[in-house]
């Protein structure tokens, strides 16, 4: 076999509070996930906070994405999966059955990984959230959450004047900033990405890449990449998974240069995935 | 906040609740259609039938037990006047009212019970016959009022006695509701649906092929996909009036037989079967033709090998959907004369015949009230053929959907 | 040899000519030093089909023009001179001479036909004769044509497989043959109407009574603008009010919120409301839903509801619809990216707002195009029109009244009459040619709408 | 190609005497096994006459059921397409029988209450009447609702010639002179039927006549009389003049709607399809006073009528252009 | 960005033969293919060889397969491709008229990217080829055609007991492995592979890597892939592809070690891809 060396991380982190404790948002413990006999997520367990961006890494189909759905219950809408265990937002037990899921939701934002527009206008597709959840009583209240949406998701500048263009029309980087426009506009506490760039272009890579950046620190982040230089240049915290399991979990740069398990490391450095 | 919440979910609960109306009504529409059809036709299957006492050495029928075996039966027995012998016992069982109480036909059953016994020409017998429309009307609390008192009366004595109708599916069409049959129409909606059959499936399938697997994206194969599609959504009488003028007037084929019906249909549901096979060829997915490419198969190979033998399921929903649907066609049939009285049942393509539908039609519309229950009796049966069609459709689907 | 056997001899021989290609092909290909182009079962085919195919097209050919050349050469002989001289009594003779001369134990209704039917025979016989000399023939230089040219370079695969093809590709010009003897027979009889009738005078006349046609005006009476409202007010109308929000709510039910357990039953429930036969539908309506319908109105208060409202025709036809519609819809619905959905949910809406707000809205082309299409198939269904509507041609905006729609017409224009050169008759051609050309148009335009919108997502 | 020849008969026409030669097609039937049952095709008198009128041979049928005469252009027709014999067959009698649903208002009407009443332009003057009381005071105030036979049929054209024609020139004075000097504007004064609504055209099917009258008490059916007499429980005839559809009243013609029934019978097919010599022999033998057919709704022509009609048959007697101007009712 | 450190290749090599001159089996002269109106391939020119096992590389979309797919006619199945320029085996040029192109397909036979079995029984989907071809004439024969291309395939011991079952119902390797012995049984003289592992887990990759090593020599083989492990592990040679020009072509430890364009080292060196 190849011995390719593992790569030369550079965690590109321009504060220096990792190592702080951080603020735990969520926590998952002894999570499991079933799709009817399949049992894609195997005891779980795993604290994110808000300080840290965190990436789910692992090869495909090992459940990096399921357990990613977990956290906001989008898995309700498949109706064969199935979830044990117990996950919480600032304490509060999510799968409780006080947790209303329509609110949970506009706490815990997604974007996936095709960017996915509504087949509506730019405004609309800001607005969509905040309309249902009745964020803003006036039409001026509204045009400033929206504005507001897309200047944090670095879209502002491009869209301002075709605010009633259809959201499809954008090419596919400026799509994907307006469906993290779309879940910033609801003000949520935490934004889980599952392979947010994969459909993008280098240099749109690069924009949300520094979006994330941005961001950093107002949400809690959780990101799904299959890029591991991806994981590497935007998280400080790293959750490596394998088949199902959660195989280690630690500081970004730990698992890059001096990964604890055997199976992190021959992932790492290319021998399968 | 939490009003706005709950109002939301009760916008949930509301739609959610009109989605589920919409359901149970459209089904419950079906249900109600199907219950009224049934408690109708049930009584169809069977008929009312009265003990008739003959004496036959006196009625001195002028035939030999001997000639009954033959095939001149039926000529010989009519020649030897049996339909007067029937009446007179009649007469002579239940007084003057007798010929009114049993059916004109009641002596074809007579005819039928001496051809499976012989022996009966040498005694007295019992014979069960059908009873008439006007005292099945007055068992059924209708009808003339002095007849009701006659049945009445009989009814009493225990002559009636109910059965099942054997002759309703053995029989074709008849003036009389008592003696009419659906094999007629059903053996003309089995010739129809054996032309249609014959022509529209093999021409159906080969067109997909050639649309799906060699067709090159042009005007001209554009204009055959435009047309396909048109024409599965042409109203069905257009093509009688297609068969019609084509078939009838310029080809000069029969009127009323079954080969025309058949061709008609068989335009008409030729697009359903070719964009069900298209679809199902479509579904083959393309690396088994790549792989059968792959290890040296001809472009004729890959298809018979391997792309219908994987279309073959939804070819075949396609096909039975489509048969169904001819199966249940009316309009197209009565341009081109298929709606004639036809007693005898069709002995070939070309005969006069007519079809279930029709022949529900028809009977829908006829004067005697016995016709009514005799219409839902037969449309039992067309329905009863047409859910086995769609249910077998449906379970090939279900059955082969998943398979890749 | 009557046809039957002679195809089967042609069948044979083409067997024969299978083994034989295949057996002559099979040696000289081993003897082969390179790999040979086809196989030797190609090779088989190769000549099967020349031995069969022109055979069989002679064959065909044959046994439609043959009775013609019996008759005729019936008539040559001396014995028919007897015959009578009316055609339709000689025919019917000469008819029953054939059947006896096949079955001489056979009854016949005319003695004629008995001295007849061996003169008959000796013809058939000889024609017969002709014919299977003339098929075998065929076949045996169709054969040494095809086996001679078997060698091992010979590409035989590549010519069965052209002919597949070109058999294909006339299966599928049939299409297109169809289509255009549609148009052209409905073009040619509706001409002479128009000859006849302004098409004016058609298209927008508001009078309708072919009871009386006046023979010097007879556009008068003709007038068809009455059937187009009452095919607009029933299918366009009444029927889709019915048959759209049920369709679209149960779609969505059964799509969106169902137990996939209650929808795998429920789907195909409801199709069979499809299934059912229209003259069903239609004694339905007449006998049940119409005379309902009028006690209503008459509670209701309108003295003149008619038994046959359009409203009875309407509501069963958009019964018939639900499950059109609902499939439409059902298609269009799960045409639309589960990505789409995935973005509304995890924006906090509700199934509702989600159904309502992102997936109507992005299905909206595909169920509009599925309106059209079911719309068309209501102003095309006729039995449950001819069974529960009148004919009465009014226009009339009130449900509980009578009206009559071109499909109608057309049953009540033709039943009985094939007499082709009345205006009445001709009439029926002009409203299937308007009806086929709406129903045409329409299509076209939902086909195009259902592409588009599909190609938009994929 | 088409078969030369036919083993069948083919029977088309008046769906008023469709259940007759029913019946009588059958019965031939089962006297006669050998032969094939007539394929009969209800298409209405007028429907009928085209399809009888087209010409001789296997295409064109043998005979024509009708609910009335033939009328002379349709002779000519016949003639023009080589239909050179016809005989004419008179089997019976009908009657056209208005009537109501047993919950029905009772009606009784005049000829020129039902002129008044159907007539589009009754007395050259626009339709304009809603109620029956609006044509006679006396009536009813209910409205006018009729349903009736197709423009093809006998019975309409029957009830026009019977009730309308004659109800008109009873009220209308200027009617009686118009039939002399313009037959056309005469027809369109006297027998040409409303379309406002309030006369529904119900098709061929008379059975859902019946039907609709039980379900609309105020409403006036027309049909033939068979179905009347089939119906009785339900439905009340509505006597004309102030006779009742009954079959005495019918047979002996003091009922103003009573009319022949005919079959026309192409001669020069009568040696060509096998049965029809028969068939016309089963005819006679069935419509007699006691015969089936009267079981059946039909009403029993006067003797003399069937002698006649024997005689045709036997004989062949076939028809001009001049009977057919006899206009004496049989 | 991260610099990655180019893998250290091990060719693998048992026989040292590479250097020997060796046999050409097909040559590509200045192919160019269109899509229509997109230059898919542009003046490419290959020699394979027998020797040697050669792999395409290259960013995605950059022509890999459409070139593969020229050696063997495939492309003649999609309407709008075009191919120009001269492509023989063993000196006979594959393109002209002449050329049988089933006959062609038998002898340069090709592996898929996803497993494509047919849904026929394990011994139908091998006998498939020789029976078209009608390479056995008896029974007896089919089952040593079938037997044998098992084993080549590596495949035998796994499936001998269950013949007779669908080929569809064998695992993702096993699926590959058999589609590799349904092409080796019409005895190919040239194997094209196009990405045959993308689907497959790490296991059932080492298998069919080895599987390759065991046909080397036997057959001509090219294969392509994304991986670039894999290509340093399986192949002798190695061509980069880039937008549809053949940028770099020759021994596979020159171009891992040292690639003389820099577009090479950069998608080597994970820059871009
Ligand atoms: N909707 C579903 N129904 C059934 N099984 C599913 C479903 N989604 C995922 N799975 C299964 O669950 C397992 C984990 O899948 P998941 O999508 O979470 O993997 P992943 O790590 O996100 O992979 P990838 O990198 O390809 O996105 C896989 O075995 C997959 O087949
Ligand atoms: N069937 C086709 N029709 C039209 N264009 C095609 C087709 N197949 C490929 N292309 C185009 O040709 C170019 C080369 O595609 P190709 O599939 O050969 O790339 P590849 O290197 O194999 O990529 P990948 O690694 O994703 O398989 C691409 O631009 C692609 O869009
Ligand atoms: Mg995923
Ligand atoms: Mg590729
Ligand atoms: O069908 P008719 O008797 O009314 O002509």
């Amino acid at each position: 076999m190849t011995d390719i060396q593992a790569p030369a991380v550079r965690t590109n982190q321009t504060d220096p509070a990792v190592a702080a404790p951080a603020q735990i948002k969520m926590t998952a413990r002894d999570v499991n996930v079933f799709y009817g006999a399949n049992h894609a997520i195997k005891d779980v367990s795993i604290d994110v906070d808000m300080e840290n961006v965190t990436a789910f890494i692992g090869p495909s189909g090992c459940g990096k994405s399921t357990f990613l759905r977990t956290l906001n219950r989008m898995n309700d809408t498949i109706s064969i999966a199935k979830v044990t265990g117990d996950i919480t937002l600032d304490g509060e037990d999510i799968y409780s059955s006080d947790m209303d899921v329509v609110q949970l939701r506009a706490r815990v934002g997604m974007v996936f990984q095709k960017p996915n527009p509504f087949p509506k206008s730019i405004y609309e597709n800001v607005a969509y959230g905040p309309r249902i959840h009745g964020l803003a009583p006036a039409r001026r209240d509204m045009d400033q959450i929206v504005e507001s949406a897309l200047r944090r998701a670095g879209l502002w500048e491009e869209v301002k004047d075709r605010l009633s263009d259809s959201g499809t029309a954008l090419s596919g980087g400026q799509q994907q900033r307006l469906c993290i426009a779309r879940a910033i506009a609801v003000d949520p506490e935490v934004i889980l990405m599952d392979e947010p760039c994969s459909a993008l272009d280098p240099i749109a890579t690069a924009k949300i890449e520094e979006l994330i950046h941005a961001l950093r620190g107002k949400y809690a982040i959780v990101i799904v990449t299959h890029n591991m230089q991806q994981a590497a240049r935007v998280s400080q915290k790293t959750a490596f998974f394998h088949l199902g399991h959660l195989v280690e979990y630690g500081e970004t740069s730990e698992i890059f240069t001096n990964p604890r398990q055997e199976r992190t490391k021959d992932y790492i450095t290319g021998r399968y995935g | 906040m939490q009003k706005r919440i709950r109002r939301r979910y009760a916008a949930e609960r509301r739609f959610k609740f009109m989605g589920l109306a919409a359901v149970v009504l459209s089904a419950g529409f079906l249900a109600f259609l199907l219950v009224t059809m049934l408690s109708n036709g049930l009584a169809g299957f069977s008929r009312t039938e009265v003990a008739l006492p003959i004496d036959f050495p006196a009625a001195k029928l002028d035939v030999t037990a001997k000639q009954l075996q033959n095939r001149g039966a039926d000529l010989a027995l009519a020649g030897a006047g049996l339909d007067e012998v029937v009446d007179k016992a009649a007469t002579a069982a239940f007084g003057e009212q007798g010929i009114d109480i049993i059916s004109d036909r009641a002596w074809t059953e007579v005819r039928e019970a001496l051809k499976s016994d012989p022996t009966l020409l040498s005694r007295k017998a019992r014979i069960d016959v059908p009873v008439s429309q006007d005292v099945q009307n007055a068992l059924d609390g209708g009808g003339k009022p002095a007849m009701r008192a006659i049945v009445s009366g009989m009814q009493a004595k225990g002559l009636f006695s109910n059965k099942f109708d054997f002759g309703f599916l053995t029989s074709a069409d008849s003036t009389d509701p008592t003696n009419v049959g659906i094999w007629g129409a059903l053996k003309g909606s089995l010739f129809t649906m054996l032309v249609t059959l014959l022509i529209a499936f093999p021409i159906g399938v080969l067109s997909a092929v050639y649309l799906e697997e060699y067709a090159p994206r042009n005007r001209w194969t554009d204009l055959i996909e435009v047309s396909i599609n048109n024409l599965a959504a042409v109203p069905s009488i257009i093509f009688g009036l297609l068969g019609l003028a084509v078939f009838l007037s310029f080809l000069n084929l029969p009127r009323s037989a079954s080969l025309v019906g058949g061709l008609t249909l068989a335009l008409m549901i030729m697009p359903v079967i070719v964009i069900a096979s298209r679809n199902a060829i479509k579904a083959v997915p393309p690396s088994i033709r790549d792989a059968a490419l792959g290890v040296g198969a001809s472009k004729v190979q890959v298809i018979f090998h391997h792309v219908l033998p994987l279309a073959l399921p939804g070819i075949l929903t396609g096909t039975i959907i489509g048969m169904a649907r001819a199966l249940g066609e009316t309009a197209p049939l009565l341009m081109i004369g298929m709606r004639a009285f036809i007693a005898q049942p069709p002995e070939g393509l070309t005969d006069p015949a007519t079809v279930l539908p029709v022949q529900i039609f028809l009977w829908s519309d006829q004067v005697s009230r016995g016709f009514v229950e005799r219409t839902s009796a037969a449309i039992i049966v067309l329905l009863v053929f047409l859910l086995a069609m769609n249910a077998l459709a449906i379970y090939l689907r279900n059955r082969f959907e998943t398979r890749w | 040899m009557n046809s039957f056997a002679l195809l089967f001899l042609v069948l044979g021989l083409g067997l024969i000519g299978w083994l034989t290609g295949r057996a002559r092909a099979g040696r000289l290909i081993r003897a082969a030093p390179k790999r040979s182009h086809s196989r030797p079962g190609q090779h088989a085919a190769y000549v099967a089909m020349w031995t069969a195919l022109p055979a069989l097209l002679f064959l065909t050919v044959w046994s439609a023009i043959s009775p013609a050349l019996v008759r005729d050469a019936v008539l040559e002989t001396p014995a028919a001179a007897s015959l009578p001289s009316f055609g339709f009594q000689r025919d019917s003779i000469l008819g029953e001479a054939r059947m006896l001369a096949d079955n001489p134990e056979a009854g016949a209704f005319n003695e004629e036909a008995r001295a007849i039917a061996p003169v008959y025979g000796a013809a058939e016989r000889r024609y017969s004769w002709i014919g299977s000399a003339a098929t075998i023939l065929l076949a045996f230089a169709g054969f040494a044509f095809a086996y001679s040219r078997v060698t091992p370079t010979f590409r035989a695969r590549t010519r069965v497989e052209r002919t597949v093809m070109l058999v294909l590709l006339i299966a599928s010009l049939i299409a297109i043959l169809t289509t255009l003897s549609i148009f052209v027979s409905l073009l040619i009889e509706s001409a002479r109407f128009f000859a006849v009738v302004p098409i004016t005078d058609f298209l927008f006349g508001t009078h309708w009574s072919p009871q009386v046609i006046s023979s010097t005006d007879p556009g008068e009476s003709l007038g068809a603008v009455p059937l187009f409202w009452g095919t607009f007010f029933i299918g366009a109308v009444i029927a889709m009010i019915v048959a759209i929000p049920f369709g679209l709510m149960s779609a969505i039910y059964l799509t969106q919120y169902a137990a996939p357990r209650v929808r795998r039953w429920m789907k195909p429930i409801l199709e069979v409301l499809a299934g059912v036969p229209t003259v069903v539908y239609g004694y339905f309506a007449a006998l049940t839903v119409a005379p309902a319908i009028r006690d209503f109105a008459v509670m209701l208060g309108f003295q003149y509801a008619s038994s046959e409202s359009a409203l009875a025709a309407g509501l069963v036809m958009g019964v018939m619809i639900i499950p059109f519609v609902s499939s439409m819809a059902d298609d269009s619905i799960a045409a639309v990216p589960t990505a789409m959905r995935d973005g509304s949910f995890a924006m906090g809406a509700t199934r509702s707002e989600t159904i309502r707000r992102v997936l109507i809205p992005a299905s909206l082309p595909g169920v509009v195009a599925g309106m059209l299409l079911a719309v068309s198939r209501a102003i095309g269904e006729t039995m449950i029109v001819v069974m529960a509507a009148s004919g009465a041609a009014t226009i009339t905006l009130n449900p509980f009244e009578s009206a009559t729609t071109v499909t109608k017409q057309i049953v009540d224009l033709l039943t009985g009459e094939a007499e082709f050169d009345s205006p009445k008759t001709l009439a029926a051609f002009a409203l299937g040619l308007t009806l086929f050309v709406i129903t045409f148009l329409l299509n076209i335009v939902a086909l195009r709408v259902v592409k588009k919108y599909r190609e938009a997502y994929e | 190609s088409q078969d030369s020849s036919r083993d069948y008969m083919k029977i088309v026409g008046s769906s008023t005497v469709y259940p007759f030669s029913t019946a009588v097609a059958e019965a031939m039937v089962n006297t006669n096994p050998a032969l094939k049952t007539p394929v009969i095709e209800s298409t209405g008198t007028g429907g009928g006459m085209k399809l009888f009128c087209g010409g001789v041979g296997v295409q064109h049928p043998d005979v024509e059921d009708a609910s009335r005469r033939m009328t002379p252009n349709e002779f000519a027709a016949c003639t023009q397409n080589g239909v050179n014999g016809i005989m004419e067959i008179q089997v019976g009698m009908d009657g056209v029988a208005l009537a109501e649903s047993k919950k029905g208002p009772k009606l009784e009407l005049t000829r020129a209450d039902i002129y008044k009443a159907l007539a589009a332009n009754p007395m050259g003057k626009p339709q304009t009447a809603k109620f029956w009381s609006d044509v006679n005071p006396s009536l009813p105030h209910t409205p006018i609702q009729v349903f009736g036979p197709p423009s093809t049929s006998g019975t309409r054209d029957a009830l026009a010639e019977l009730i309308l024609a004659k109800g008109c020139k009873e009220v209308d004075p200027q009617a009686a002179k118009l039939e002399e000097t313009d037959k056309d504007a005469f027809k369109e004064r006297c027998q040409r039927i409303r379309e406002d609504g309030a006369y529904v055209d119900k098709g061929e099917n008379d059975n859902i006549i019946v039907q609709n009258l039980t379900v609309s008490p105020n409403a006036v059916g027309i049909f033939g009389y068979s179905y009347l007499e089939e119906n009785r429980d339900r439905l009340n005839g509505v006597p004309i003049n102030g006779v009742a559809a009954t079959y005495e009243n019918i047979a002996d013609r003091s009922y103003p709607g009573a009319r022949p029934l005919f079959i026309y019978v192409k001669k020069q097919h009568l040696n060509a399809v096998p049965g029809m010599k028969q068939f016309l022999n089963q005819y006679s033998q069935m419509w007699g006073p006691d015969g089936p057919l009267v079981a059946k709704g039909m009403i029993a022509a006067p003797a003399d009528v069937r002698a006649n009609s024997e005689k045709i048959i036997e004989q062949g007697i076939t028809i001009t252009a001049d009977t057919l101007k006899d206009d004496e009712l049989h």
